[in-house]
């Protein structure tokens, strides 16, 4: 289809949407659509570019043996109760942060927006000082416990910790994660306390509810749609976390921190084999829509 | 007879208290990383708690490091990324807010989708694809793969701004006789102006804070300041002054970019879906 | 010259599935101002933005002085319009705002600056010219977006149910004024409102838009004293119609009209509401008990008159009033009809609001809907 | 428990904006108190002072001579019916019963007093039903429910009716009106719409800009309106202002050269009150009458000639504008009347006006004087 000047003028002016929505699509065909497809592809091969493994088609070979490697498997379990344990600790603290700020008082808009910077800088930055803070010998955290408690404890070792026998060194990758990611949780929850209308809190105020009749018939109805909203958010944010990981214990003590993306870059960038690799990521791919589907629907449904 | 009047005074100011104890305890850490980052050696490890005497003997020590060559390529990196997708997202918020485009929702869908693919799993190909094209360790390759991780958020997020003004506005610029470039440039821009400020920042905070891309696909010497300090986890025996110098560099325009766009930050959030 | 300045030929829109308009005809002759009377969601909007060619229409056409415009892009309509959410460019001054469509016309400097201090004076917003539009109460806003068409000579005119969001006592100042404006300038406009009051009160013309049709157009006084049907007769009184509920009979003596509610009576026809008597003289309506609702408008009835009542006269407990200042709307109650009947202030002497009273009902001014079918008997 | 409230010099200023400015008002014990005004006049924010959700910046809140200023809205068992019901997200039941639960009343007592109130208010068979299942005119029921069940000290009304339906409206309000006078409350209800102030008040506020205009009976206000603001908001159209000289030596009122009246005691009476010479005469549009030639016994009233400049209908009534030498006025004829006068734009038109309905307002004070 040649397009003239003139028949490329009346090109745009007929369909201007597409003619602006066009270099948004090439940029994302080419950087996203277009990678994801050949990874998929990818997967489907065995090759090695370190050991010289020639290229050669294994069909779900590759998912198979990933399916049914034990390595594969300790490693989703160890996510899924970092996930776990994580989205407890961030939902129970989130919850009470924002029933403190619930109510209406003078800088609680500042102190709100304070409680985000944790969430807003490089978790890269905090992981890795979060190393010194956790250092065995000169790390603060010990000495406050030492002055308190009288003990020291091996933050970023493997030996087991109270909490499900769980190793420290997971424990401390949980505990950095939630400091970073508790002001999201109690944000969207303050969120969903502001919809509440303002009449409607009056109303309570003048009727003389109290803080418990507030919570029950006020606060839980409304914050319900958005509690979904966070686990589906912070489900797929939690499989995704590398940073923290890499930088805190890059996997370590052993392999006692290498949750699922720290594998998959172990057997990409370490091992060279792609082949796995790929077709681990897209193992993940598929949870993660399978869950924002159910979540979505959920949502659609609750507020439907 | 409802709490008597002394008990709900004591219960209102018990809770600010408790409140402000609980965020000082939380936000300790980033006032270990400032008190660090101007201490001498000595007084690191004589006492962890206390800063006596201010020094800025880390900051010299964490620019011979490297530590500036780094900043000034994560702000090369940001704001080539972030420009690119302003640029790009303007554009496709509009369509997507005010056409109704054939196949609208499975484009939207698509693109939330994006926000959910863990990271790990497009480095991959896109690690293959820029040695192939010789992209690795390019200023090029950073911004233009940092503009497409941006580009789906800034169009949710322009899109929610432009959808709150009321198709009318448009329709009264055509009818007033201006073209759509007008309309574009001198109306709908202008008024979601504090929104394309809100989606500039929240898309710079990604960027400026992103590890696994800058990690793969940096080289040495473009590499920003996340690689930088991951890389530090290498060596033997930790300088915690200088890591905390570069550190206070390295997130303080974070938190004065969050003081920016406090008020849009639960659309920054939520991706654009919940606005309030 | 063809007779309408504006013709619309059965003009069809859908949206999806959903039909908004539905074969719309319509004419405009110059210099008439014309009103689209609808509730929300009738189609109003969308008829006049297809005019003005911001929307396209499905099917039918658009004439503009016998010329069909149906390609023409908006700009060469030479059309101006009044959005209902007033559009106004919040971020640019009230004088950007104005002169937004001289921009457009690329004039010079002097001629705009001219046009728009003599639309603003008119406007009396002179002193809002520096303002930002975003800084104005509701009565200026209006003023501004008015001042922004008007500015614009141009030869139809559209306002889009402009008065709608105003308090009820700066929407009536408005209206006597806009009614002026409309008397000076002298231009055809087409006006969209959902206040009966408003199409009563400015337009020359009424066309009444239900779910996309045209159910009925005329002048105000025909729409008003004879409704197509039972629901534009309750939708222009606001609800506040009297409606007697009957069957009509052929007695030996003459056709009657059986009343089932509020009261159960027998009524000669030719005794009470003698213009009716042709009309329900044909055979097919006088044979088969057709259900009707005999509507009679709040202000043609009486209570304690102290005269002879020669209409039908219903005895029902009072029981409350509105206070119109001028004089009092009286709610009395009959089983569970409630009657409402305009009487002036005095009734007010004695505590009335409880007791018993004769009300009189002149059905000679009354209008008789078929029950199913909600339409009007008679000629329409 | 009755009560009646006073404010006392009440100032409200919300950064720049002053919303009620230096505000007395007593409203009386068992009274239904209307507060009437054009939106944003501060009406809103005076109910809300007298709830407690709002404190005045300067000035003291007084319920039965005790200072409740300060006392925070639980406080004060005061009971508010807002403009948008306002319910909580659960059944009917527990929006009539929180209040008293929270309070610790006996389960059985609750019960009890729910029952009772949803009888009143015929909810008894919707009980159980969640308020999103509610009709529009129910749930403002509900909202009405919940007030009435704690039995308060004072019921404050926002505008609680204005988001009914015509008929559904009509009810209520008769029903409103009938509960007070049966439970004797005092009631302050807040509004911008003057028939319902006229219909339900034994008193009506009048307010503009955050200052108390008049307070008076609804006739009061109507027939002896103390400023222009009040002639112009109630009744619709409101009240004609005619700008009119004052001939001293000829002891007569002038329009122009048109002699509206002659009266040496009026004329001496408005010269005291006013240091110029010119007047505001007010009249109300529906006691004008309109003939097409002048009458000869025009005792009690005067003639004025002018010219019709446009006629609006308004279905039940045609509203004329008339200019007077260059001042309009309204006029509002019924329809049968004007049906059988049948005047035209331009025609010359004769205004026979009743002396004794003629109001004098200051011009630059424009409060009324006579």
């Amino acid at each position: 289809m040649k397009l003239s000047g003139r028949s490329f003028k009346n090109f745009i002016s007929k369909h201007p949407a597409w003619f602006m929505v066009l270099p948004s699509l090439l940029i994302l065909l080419a950087l996203n659509i277009f990678p994801l497809i050949w990874s998929l592809g990818v997967s489907f091969y065995k090759f090695n570019l370190i050991i010289k493994e020639p290229l050669r088609y294994v069909g779900g070979q590759n998912y198979l043996e990933l399916l049914t490697s034990p390595e594969a498997w300790d490693r989703f379990i160890k996510t899924g109760a970092y996930i776990l344990i994580s989205m407890l600790i961030q939902l129970v603290l989130g919850f009470s942060l924002a029933l403190l700020l619930a109510e209406e008082f003078k800088g609680r808009r500042l102190l709100t927006t304070i409680l985000m910077i944790p969430l807003m800088i490089a978790p890269v930055a905090s992981a890795l000082f979060f190393r010194y803070l956790l250092d065995y010998n000169f790390g603060p955290i010990n000495a406050i416990l030492e002055k308190l408690f009288g003990i020291r404890i091996y933050w970023l070792g493997a030996d087991p910790s109270p909490i499900f026998g769980l190793p420290y060194a997971l424990i401390s990758v949980i505990l950095v994660e939630s400091w970073i990611w508790t002001p999201f949780v109690m944000y969207l929850i303050l969120a969903g306390m502001g919809a509440i209308p303002s009449d409607l809190w009056e109303q309570a105020e003048v009727d003389g509810l109290s803080f418990w009749y507030k919570l029950r018939y006020l606060i839980l109805p409304y914050i319900k749609p958005m509690i979904a909203l966070i686990l589906m958010f912070r489900l797929m944010d939690s499989l995704k976390t590398f940073d923290t990981v890499y930088v805190l214990t890059a996997g370590g003590p052993g392999t006692t921190t290498e949750l699922i993306s720290v594998y998959i870059y172990k057997l990409a960038f370490i091992e060279w084999d792609f082949g796995s690799a790929t077709a681990l990521s897209y193992l993940v791919i598929v949870l993660v829509i399978f869950m924002t589907n159910v979540f979505m629907r959920y949502l659609i449904l609750k507020r439907g | 007879m409802v709490e008597s009047l002394l008990l709900y005074k004591i219960k209102k100011y018990l809770r600010v208290i408790i409140l402000v104890i609980l965020i000082l305890a939380y936000l300790s850490p980033l006032y270990w990383i400032f008190t660090t980052a101007f201490k001498t050696r000595s007084e690191m490890f004589a006492n962890p708690f206390y800063l006596t005497q201010v020094t800025l003997e880390n900051f010299e020590e964490a620019a011979r490091y490297g530590a500036f060559d780094a900043i000034t390529n994560s702000v090369i990196i940001t704001v080539g990324g972030v420009g690119l997708a302003l640029v790009l997202s303007v554009f496709a918020a509009y369509a997507f807010s005010r056409y109704a485009l054939r196949g609208k929702n499975i484009l939207m869908f698509y693109i939330l989708s994006t926000r959910m693919m863990p990271p790990i799993a497009l480095v991959i190909p896109i690690f293959m694809m820029f040695q192939k094209f010789g992209l690795k360790g390019t200023y090029a390759g950073l911004i233009l793969m940092y503009a497409t991780i941006s580009l789906p958020f800034s169009i949710w997020m322009i899109k929610s701004f432009i959808d709150d003004i009321p198709k009318d506005i448009d329709q009264a610029a055509i009818l007033d006789g201006h073209s759509l470039t007008y309309v574009l440039f001198k109306i709908v821009i202008p008024m979601v102006l504090p929104g394309i400020v809100a989606s500039i920042v929240f898309s710079a905070i990604t960027i400026w804070n992103e590890f696994v891309f800058a990690l793969l696909l940096s080289g040495i010497n473009t590499r920003p300041t996340s690689v930088l300090l991951s890389s530090i986890r290498g060596e033997r025996g930790f300088n915690w002054g200088r890591i905390a110098a570069i550190e206070v560099v390295y997130i303080l325009p974070i938190i004065i970019f969050v003081f920016l766009v406090q008020k849009h930050l639960l659309r920054g959030l939520t991706f654009g879906t919940v606005r309030r | 010259m063809a007779k309408y300045f504006l013709e619309l030929r059965n003009i069809t829109k859908k949206y999806g599935d959903k039909i908004v308009l539905d074969n719309i005809n319509l004419g405009v002759r110059r210099g008439e101002m014309l009103s689209l009377l609808g509730p929300p969601g009738s189609g109003k909007t969308t008829l006049l933005k297809i005019i003005a060619g911001l929307e396209r229409q499905d099917k039918g056409d658009i004439l503009m002085e016998g010329k069909v415009i149906n390609d023409l892009p908006p700009y060469q309509r030479g059309v101006a319009m009044v959005f209902e959410t007033l559009a106004l460019y919040t971020h640019m001054t009230v004088y950007d705002n104005i002169a937004s469509p001289l921009i457009a016309a690329k004039l010079p400097k002097e001629v705009m600056d001219k046009k728009i201090k003599e639309i603003a004076k008119f406007l009396k917003i002179e002193h809002l010219l520096e303002r930002k539009a975003d800084k104005l109460s509701g009565g200026e806003r209006q003023r501004v977006a008015l001042a922004r068409a008007l500015v614009k000579d141009v030869a139809l005119y559209l306002f889009d149910e402009p008065f709608v969001n105003l308090d009820a006592k700066i929407r009536s100042a408005l209206r006597t004024e806009f009614k002026k404006l409309k008397t000076t300038l002298g231009k055809t406009s087409i006006f969209a409102t959902p206040d009966p009051i408003e199409a009563l009160a400015l337009s020359d013309y009424i066309a009444v838009l239900y779910n996309g049709k045209i159910i009925q157009y005329g002048t105000p006084i025909e729409i008003y004293d004879k409704p197509i049907n039972l629901w534009l007769a309750r939708y222009l009184t606001g609800n506040m119609l009297n409606e007697l509920y009957g069957r009509i009979v052929r007695q030996d003596d003459g056709i009657a009209i059986e009343l089932i509610s509020p009261i159960k009576k027998k009524i000669l026809v030719k005794d009470y509401a003698p213009n009716y008597v042709d009309v329900l003289k044909e055979k097919d309506i006088a044979d088969t008990q057709q259900e009707i609702v005999i509507t009679i408008n709040p202000s043609k009835s009486t209570i304690e008159s102290g005269q002879e009542c020669h209409g039908l006269e219903i005895e029902a407990d009072i029981i409350g009033y509105e206070n119109h200042g001028s004089e009092l709307l009286v709610f009395a109650r009959i089983n569970d009809t409630v009657l409402k009947i305009y009487s002036s202030r005095d009734i007010l002497s004695r505590d009335i609001i409880g007791t018993k009273s004769k009300i009189c009902l002149d059905l000679t001014k009354a209008v008789i809907y078929d029950k199913k079918t909600g339409k009007v008997l008679g000629d329409t | 428990m009755m009560v009646n409230v006073r404010l006392k010099d009440i100032t409200k200023v919300f950064g720049k904006v002053v919303a009620v400015r230096n505000m007395n008002l007593e409203i009386k014990d068992k009274e239904f108190f209307a507060i009437l005004g054009p939106s944003g006049c501060g009406k809103t924010t005076t109910l809300r002072i007298i709830a407690g959700l709002e404190k005045p910046t300067k000035g003291r809140v007084y319920f039965d001579n005790q200072d409740v200023t300060n006392l925070p809205a639980k406080f004060r068992d005061v009971a508010m019916v807002p403009q948008f019901y306002a319910l909580y997200p659960t059944t009917v039941y527990n929006n009539i019963a929180l209040p008293l639960r929270s309070r610790g009343v006996s389960k059985e007592e609750v019960r009890q007093r729910v029952k009772e109130v949803a009888e009143l208010l015929g909810l008894t068979d919707k009980l159980n039903l969640h308020i999103d299942k509610l009709s529009i005119g129910d749930k403002q029921k509900v909202s009405l429910a919940r007030a009435i069940v704690r039995k308060p000290k004072l019921y404050l009304l926002d505008e609680p009716l204005t988001i009914l339906d015509p008929v559904t409206r009509i009810i209520i309000r008769s029903e409103l009106k009938s509960l007070q006078k049966r439970i004797k409350q005092t009631i302050i209800y807040v509004t911008h719409d003057q028939i319902e102030a006229m219909s339900l008040a034994d008193r009506i506020a009048v307010m503009n800009m955050g200052v108390i205009e008049q307070v008076g009976t609804p006739y009061e206000i109507y027939d002896k309106p103390s400023s222009r603001f009040v002639g112009w908001f109630i009744g619709e159209p409101g009240m004609n202002f005619i700008e009119a000289e004052i001939d001293k030596h000829g002891l007569a009122i002038k329009l122009g050269n048109q002699e509206i009246l002659r009266s040496e005691a009026l004329v001496s009476k408005l010269v005291e009150n006013i240091n110029n010479d010119k007047v505001v005469v007010g009249i109300r549009p529906e006691y004008i009458h309109v003939e097409k030639s002048p009458r000869e016994n025009s005792n009690g009233y005067t003639i004025v000639k002018g010219v019709v400049e446009l006629i609006e209908f308004t279905g039940t009534h045609y509203i004329i504008l008339v200019s007077i030498n260059g001042k309009e006025v309204k006029i509002k004829m019924n329809v049968d009347e004007y049906r059988r006068l049948n005047i035209a734009p331009k025609e010359d038109v004769y205004l026979r006006i009743p002396l004794d309905k003629i109001l004098f307002f200051d011009p630059e004070s424009e409060k009324r004087i006579l």
